[in-house]
């Protein structure tokens, strides 16, 4: 959002409202999702969405590391969303940054709000997100991969999590930013739905929107979930039908 | 096991009644608790304040020194914001790295300063691409009875309302002048007490929440940040109302800075 | 001490023997304390003395952690003595640095010569410091807010603490040094005194001194940590007559 | 303890299966694991590749900045390897700072590009003892059924073949260009199980084994690398047939690079 | 090996086959080890060998420190290798890089390779090596030494493990670098070996060699070893005969 | 439980034979133990030494470096000096991070060889406020049998003694030249063991004092450092004679050190 003092801001909204990828306000990047491509863990997915590839395994429930953050009552949820060397354009050095420990506080958190926890006590629910290409959305990509990988590897959920980022670009609300947006963009509003109940578990915002930009933000983010929903659905589908006695046992 | 049974007593206790409207201090749902903001209280620091929420109290200091601009924002100072949430502060917390509930608070209170404009990091550019001011915003959490990241944003746009940059002690002029601040965002921060949102919570409204959420506004009417936090769900509407009310408080608590903070 | 390469050194003492903010050589700077200002821990004082402003808190007998720095026949005293970044001229960066790993260190081993730490094996005493605005004497000014802090949670002691540093600066033995008597003196002497026996339980020194002129400087040390002891002593009893019910219950 | 029985019996099964020259998913003691090389499959990197080895996959990135040759060579750029364990790719790894085992993949992977001269360091020279291309070769793990080493330079080595130097990115010129390869290692890694060595090891294997042994080869007739690795002992002999096979091995899947791995 | 870009290249080899020092192809640099130096150890050795100075020292089996790495049927067998800050010319940060950390995995896992850990459930045997003066070959120099320390400390062993490193230097094979042979060379080759049965277990190599060159390393370096590991239980003979009644204690 | 049992018996033992002026190991309470300083010990130093205060050995090497004064000391050099507790060197010593213990006693020697002026900073700037010479003191222990800041400092001051500034590996100069030395400091330990003060503390000792003190004292008759350390307390006359003893320690040592230390 508003880099201030950088050099040059390209255009991004033409004058048929058309984004600076073709994109319609309330397009989304095309997305690809696939359960369990990973065979050391419990559950794992594959997220391919616009520029972004994002890998998600789930370990769990076990034995909870380190030690004293076990609870008697339900299961900790853990996360960790990490991001490749190479996975974006300025070499990031490995290891979490500040930026990657909050978003894996929110995440967890996020997860937590569904997961059936108390099923689980002195345990630990391990989400790992891999972030391997990043262009703008990898929390919510990540959000996507890991409720996909909870799914697959068979822990109770009041529902998916489907999740996507809505902001202000060329002074229009606008769904599913991509990097230029994101980073030129007056804002940027990543959410998380409970489709079920129609209530968010994961909201940030930053940039700047008037009340009324709010509002429809949320309307157009909501909306999006719910296709999302459909595709997550249907790779969990697929990876049943593909292998049903795996998906039984997991 | 009797700490566990303690906190699930005070719990319950807090939700019966929130369900009546009520709270454990005394305060309606939408009640902000007492706010003091002392200005200037380190001469150490360019910029300072103390602010007190109840018994949450928050020490910004600002500091700047002459450092270099990234690479991408050549014409643009740099503006750092760190919050410590010192075991001083509450006997939940351990000495040690930053643990990611400090790091929420400095990233939170980060994006509001920086998306509102707070600071006109331009005019912290000396020489492009060369020279330019790093603003340093440090958050010492002093007492922790809830609600940190709004304490830690008041204080922070207090003290940066009241900042000189040091010119002189940096041999980059002959006289200090005072730091500009084009917009002060305030940040309001709400937790869900069963189907009652209530504005302020303290430590032990946070520990009963289903869920937490903050909302940064500015004197132009524009909201510049949002977190949603803790285990938890809101919806639009909820989100929606949780918003007006922020505007409310917001005008309140940034008059109390007032006009150039000193 | 010596600051070894320095631009400049300002006159630390003028013709009629009165120093750079026009003290006396035995005169200490103003100092008021307060106890108690923190509802959160178990003992709290807050110090300001001169320009340096001091937070102590207190918390314990409590578990200890980590674990296996428990011991079975008393309590631990852990001391955290920290500089907030912008206590100082130059920030400095957040986290305990060397200097700050030592203070902690002899300061925790002079709470430990008076407190009754048999009373609460297995348990720890923590007490820490943070500086909020620094100007020479810190590890006094935190010795004697912690040491209040202390009292002001019930912890059983021989004694209070009372601490000061006394220099050589300008050629002279001076108490109670400031910055600038710090920066450009020839020596700085901190120490901590148990008035009850006369004994030190802190002391270190910088700098250069002669014998005779280290016998002056522990005279005039003893006499200032005595001032300081009364000081200490009518915080408490303020805090007392404030609310007796709640010092009572400490 | 049951854990342990379980693992026991295990590698009791696998040395059994050994000393009949059968293994536990049905290969031949110097039969390697059906291998793929995807190149090209991070856009954001310099170069990348992800290469699978049966269930271990390994993901290599090269990332190319402007920086400062050491002073000790003035006329060369700089290489870094360094390779990623991840806790998503194996439930024995954990979270934190990166364990001997991960520092060993990077520096057993790191010594065959540099022995072998995979790129030319001194064509990575901008400006001698002022400006050089510091080359990162990144490796994440992302699946681990045993033997990485293998996995990890064949990845790093398949990037490194279709990587490109991104002079315009920096500003250093006009086109970009594609970094130079000169050789080619493969590194090709052994178990003892037994009296037997086998290649490949599955994860299982490694567990089971009685000594590692690691042997990069390059398309010249070079060894360029050797690591012995785990508890365990090896004979002259030993080495010198494993040496022998490393560099049937490494022939066959060099050829799957390709001349220039794009 | 192979400094790329380097300034200049010593000659290595001269025209009847002495090297940089004078030495053979095949002869060792000077070597001389003192067992038990140090008291407060278990078990400690002291290596001089050519200018590399290794002092090593084994403590246990003791309790496993972190406690998660004890294992319930053996002994852990852990390995420090540490370079003193002015080991080496360009001096060293303190504390252990990546390189002493694969030097000390290697070392650990050849030790663990003949001593009888099974005799030591739930225990560590910790082995510590200082490389005080470094000139190549300081992990076989602190192969020696740390097996000479074990011994000492009275741990059984299969046997006793000799080091030492072989390289290819102007075109050939020779035994024992020096700083400038390793700095220059084509290759370089350090191998531990176990002298009963003949075979290695500690084995690296960087640089480059044919396979008829390997072949002829191999042998060079065996040879290499069994001279050492004579003088290694000289070193052991003269401690017990020195001190013989400490020996048996030990 | 029998370890701390063991650790008491000998604690009253060795307060029982202080009180009547007897120590563990024979000596009288003003006695130091046999002290040897090996110079030149490590030859990729650029000064070395190693001590012996009994079974503790402390090794310390110089190195010099060229780098940038201190912006507020621009014309003078810098000094660094590092403690390193190995685990090498004691059972009750662990890998990891730097201890308070070992702080403490970097700390304690560098104020010693900082206020004694042992080096004369300023004829290590090269050129003001830009390029000085970094010096480097590192000591390394590796023998823990108490009092070890009397060890690291005699080590550390020994080698500095001796010390030459590398001119030509820098390039900055024709010639090495010796690193001038201005004073000497010696620290010299006591502990209290009831009412007896007695000099050089073995391990044992340490453990069953009450109090430590450490005074450095310097060839011209000043104190240039003191501190207390471990539970306990000390009189101002108990100090006053401690210090008078440091200095015919003091004096003694010093002398074994010589005058040029080479």
């Amino acid at each position: 959002m508003g880099s201030v003092g950088a050099k040059e801001v390209p255009v991004l909204l033409d004058a048929e409202g058309r984004r600076i990828d073709g994109r319609r306000l309330d397009e989304l990047r095309p997305l690809t999702i696939r359960a369990g491509p990973l065979r050391q863990a419990d559950g794992s997915a594959f997220v391919e969405w616009g520029q972004n590839k994002v890998m998600a395994a789930v370990y769990g429930p076990r034995e909870v590391h380190p030690r004293h953050l076990q609870q008697s009552t339900k299961a900790v949820i853990q996360c960790r969303y990490n991001m490749a060397a190479f996975s974006v354009d300025e070499r990031k050095r490995p290891g979490l940054d500040r930026r990657s420990q909050e978003i894996s506080k929110v995440i967890a958190e996020a997860f937590e709000s569904v997961v059936f926890a108390e099923e689980f006590p002195r345990t630990s629910i391990d989400v790992y997100i891999e972030v391997l290409q990043a262009n703008a959305g990898t929390r919510c990509a990540g959000l996507v991969a890991g409720s996909v990988a909870l799914a697959d590897a068979g822990i109770p959920m009041v529902d998916l999590l489907p999740a996507v980022a809505v902001g202000k670009v060329g002074g229009a609300i606008a769904l599913d930013l991509k990097k230029e947006e994101d980073n030129f963009g007056e804002a940027d509003l990543p959410m998380a739905l409970v489709p079920q109940s129609g209530r968010l578990v994961l909201l940030q915002m930053e940039g700047h929107m008037t009340e009324p930009e709010l509002a429809q933000a949320l309307e157009l983010g909501v909306g999006g979930c719910r296709t999302i929903y459909e595709k997550m659905k249907a790779a969990l589908r697929d990876r049943y039908s593909v292998a049903p006695v795996a998906a039984e046992a997991s | 096991m009797s700490e566990e049974v303690t906190a699930e007593i005070l719990q319950t206790h807090i939700l019966d009644l929130a369900a009546e409207g009520r709270r454990l201090d005394g305060r309606g749902p939408d009640e902000y608790r007492k706010v003091s903001i002392e200005p200037g209280f380190v001469v150490t620091a360019d910029g300072s304040a103390l602010v007190r929420l109840g018994e949450t109290m928050a020490l910004a200091g600002i500091k700047l020194e002459v450092g270099k601009p990234f690479p991408d924002t050549p014409n643009a100072g740099v503006l750092t914001t760190n919050a410590e949430l010192i075991p001083l502060s509450s006997p939940t917390f351990e000495p040690g790295p930053p643990q990611p509930g400090a790091i929420e608070v400095s990233r939170v209170v980060d994006r509001a300063i920086r998306a509102a404009e707070t600071v006109d990091l331009t005019a912290l550019c000396v020489t492009p691409a060369e020279k330019c001011w790093t603003c340093f915003v440090d958050v010492h959490i002093l007492g922790h009875d809830g609600n940190l990241i709004d304490a830690a944003l008041l204080a922070s746009v207090a003290a940066l309302s009241g900042a000189t940059i040091p010119l002189k002690r940096f041999g980059v002029g002959e006289a200090d002048r005072p730091l500009e601040i084009h917009h002060r965002p305030i940040e309001c921060t709400f937790v869900r007490l069963g189907d009652t949102i209530v504005v302020d919570p303290t430590f032990d409204e946070e520990h009963a929440a289903q869920g937490r959420l903050t909302v940064a506004t500015d004197e132009i009417g524009r909201v510049v940040a949002m977190q949603k936090g803790l285990v938890g769900a809101f919806s639009p509407d909820d989100i929606k109302s949780v918003v007006r009310r922020a505007f409310v408080h917001g005008d309140r608590l940034r008059a109390m800075i007032g006009r150039n903070g000193r």
